[in-house]
């Protein structure tokens, strides 16, 4: 149990870190990826650690992972939508951008 | 038995994590997709064998629903990430 | 499982963690973006190892399914190949940062984890599963106990496809672009296969790991497939059409149990214990099928166009 | 041990052999074309007698039928990707190995 509440902690800096650190916008929403899933085993483990195994994380986190999905999918059109709008690579900090 | 089950999953672990070097060293995108592919197999095989040794007939459908879905990823793949036409589409289906 | 459970967990987690890393900062966005889908894969066993099979279902069904064809779409739209030179990272002059950030959470949680009680809410759910109507307390929580939740989860998603909807059409075509007889047969083999399962999943529901959002995902990532090989959906972005009567479907039943369980004299989505089974079947019914259109919906990220029943493949 | 078991077992340890063989030929064929020869024909086989051995060894005839479905959607899935991705890679211009 341990290992996977180090494991969700490691996974946790890994999200955060490449959400602050990357400028492009499809590893900014892996990240987020990165960062739920961190989050929904972070709950999961703790809910392991109960004497009877507690159904109420479980059913959190399916909700959760249904919600992750319909965020991705919403922030990914707008990433499409913003790359023909601007007719380049998506990155938020890319020299034109910068410059305009 | 019992004890065999343990180890060859521990294999098949293995497997994955040795052909996650495919992944890394690609040279083409088809390498990784086909190496993606390779992984689906290999948590299937996990999952049932972890389905036999725990009793558990949930696993079965897990890995029910891996094998469908490794299909959805490669035609996805092909039909969309890597159909050779990437930017030429334009125009066809758009107004 | 002993010491040879840890070990296959270390392993587990050691390409977990590689993964996780190489979907943030591969070279090359593809690589990140397979790595990514291959995390997903891992992360279903991960759940399996947790005791978890209801989410590793879900995971299986979305993360590693779904999502994965959400990104390989829109990768499809970056220039990905060519997009390599202006892909970068901060890289290397903020250890000073992260090292004592991630000791901080970790801390943290780890003391968090070691102070807090633990949940406890295994005793009273067990205790309550007789009167639910169903077996498997995960379904219990999540169309009984707690439905609550279900209703603004399905709420979120409907949102979600009305904020595509609004950006306009749909950004992938229509028609599949490779050219290959194999594909309209692996989707009428596939296809009945998904219904298949996805019906099982929703049938299985009320006594073992299954239920309304593993079935939903299974089928949505069915027509996903069926797109993908060159059907023609039935869904159009018609103002009038039945389509946005459908994806409306889970939410509209949801509250119409709840508000009709209320002129029984009962409180908002407290069922009588003599009906609860088949309200439960009811409403699993109706928000796997709405999952599943609306899981299909926001993949294809904008407004279906609306002669897309009568145009001829390509 | 039980005869079904020990017959159980060998098909499962032998079908693990062929996923392994289907990734060596993944990490060390040349091209892509020559490992899509090698590494789906290689994990079908494999899948399908670890599903064999597991379903011998479980003795229960609606979890082998349920294990000889996965395997058959795997079988679909696998042989027709491996089609797809090899046409795909033809068309994007890649260039067989020794060619």
């Amino acid at each position: 149990m341990t290992l996977y509440l180090l494991l969700a902690v490691a996974l946790l800096i890994i999200g955060l870190h490449g959400l602050f650190v990357c400028a492009q916008l499809m590893r900014k929403i892996l990240a987020l990826n990165v960062l739920t899933t961190a989050v929904f085993l972070l709950l999961v483990v703790l809910a392991q650690a109960a004497e009877v195994l507690d159904p109420v994380p479980h059913a959190m986190v399916l909700t959760g992972i249904v919600v992750t999905v319909s965020t991705t999918a919403v922030a990914l059109g707008l990433m499409v939508r913003l790359l023909e709008r601007r007719g380049g690579p998506v990155s938020g900090r890319d020299r034109d951008s910068r410059n305009s | 038995m019992t004890d065999l089950f343990p180890l060859l999953m521990i294999l098949l672990m293995l497997n994955i994590v040795v052909g996650l070097m495919r992944v890394l060293r690609g040279p083409t995108a088809a390498d990784r997709m086909l190496a993606a592919e390779m992984f689906a197999t290999s948590a299937i095989a996990i999952a049932l064998l972890l389905a036999v040794l725990t009793q558990r007939e949930a696993l079965v459908d897990l890995a029910l629903v891996f094998a469908l879905l490794s299909a959805l990823a490669v035609v996805t793949f092909v039909n969309r990430a890597w159909s050779g036409r990437v930017r030429s589409s334009d125009g066809e289906d758009r107004p | 499982m002993g010491a040879p459970g840890l070990a296959f967990d270390g392993i587990l987690g050691a390409a977990l963690l590689w993964t996780a890393w190489q979907a943030i900062h591969a070279a090359g966005l593809f690589r990140a973006v397979v790595s990514f889908m291959v995390f997903g894969l891992l992360m279903a066993l991960a759940w399996v190892r947790l005791e978890a099979p209801d989410i590793a279902l879900a995971e299986a069904a979305i993360g590693a399914g779904i999502t994965g064809a959400l990104l390989l779409s829109a990768l499809g739209r970056l220039d990905w190949e060519a997009g390599r030179a202006t892909d970068e990272c901060l890289r290397g002059r903020d250890r000073a940062f992260w090292v004592p950030t991630g000791l901080l959470l970790l801390a943290g949680l780890g003391g968090a984890a070691w102070l807090l009680p633990a949940p406890g809410l295994g005793e009273p759910v067990a205790a309550e599963l007789g009167r639910s109507g169903v077996e498997n307390p995960v379904t219990a929580v999540l169309l009984n106990f707690r439905a609550w939740d279900t209703l603004l989860e399905i709420a979120i998603l409907l949102l979600g496809v009305v904020a595509l909807w609004s950006l306009g059409p749909t950004p992938w075509p229509s028609s599949p672009e490779l050219v290959s007889p194999a594909l309209p047969m692996l989707g009428r083999v596939l296809f009945p296969a998904f219904v298949l399962v996805s019906a099982y999943l929703l049938w299985r529901g009320s006594h073992a790991p299954g239920g309304a959002f593993p079935a939903g995902a299974v089928m949505g990532a069915g027509g996903v497939l069926m797109l993908m090989a060159g059907a023609r959906p039935w869904l159009s972005g018609d103002v009038h059409g039945p389509w946005r009567w459908a994806l409306a479907l889970g939410m509209v039943a949801m509250l119409g149990v709840a508000f009709a369980v209320m002129t029984g004299g009962h409180g908002f989505f407290e069922y009588p214990v003599e009906l609860a089974g088949r309200l439960i079947l009811l409403l699993e019914l109706a928000a796997g099928l709405s999952i599943a259109l609306l899981l299909f919906a926001l993949y294809l990220g904008g407004e279906p166009p609306a002669d897309w029943e009568t145009r001829r493949p390509a | 041990m039980s005869l079904t078991g020990v017959i159980g077992g060998i098909l499962t340890v032998g079908g693990v052999l062929f996923l392994l063989l289907g990734t060596l030929g993944l990490l060390r064929f040349p091209d892509v074309y020559t490992r899509l020869h090698a590494q789906p024909k290689a994990d079908n086989i494999g899948l399908g007698m670890i599903c064999l051995g597991l379903g011998v060894y479980s003795g229960s005839l609606s979890l082998t039928l349920k294990l000889l479905l996965v395997w058959l959607l795997m079988l679909v899935a696998t042989a027709v990707g491996a089609g797809l991705i090899a046409r795909a890679a033809l068309r994007r211009g890649i260039r067989p190995w020794g060619l």
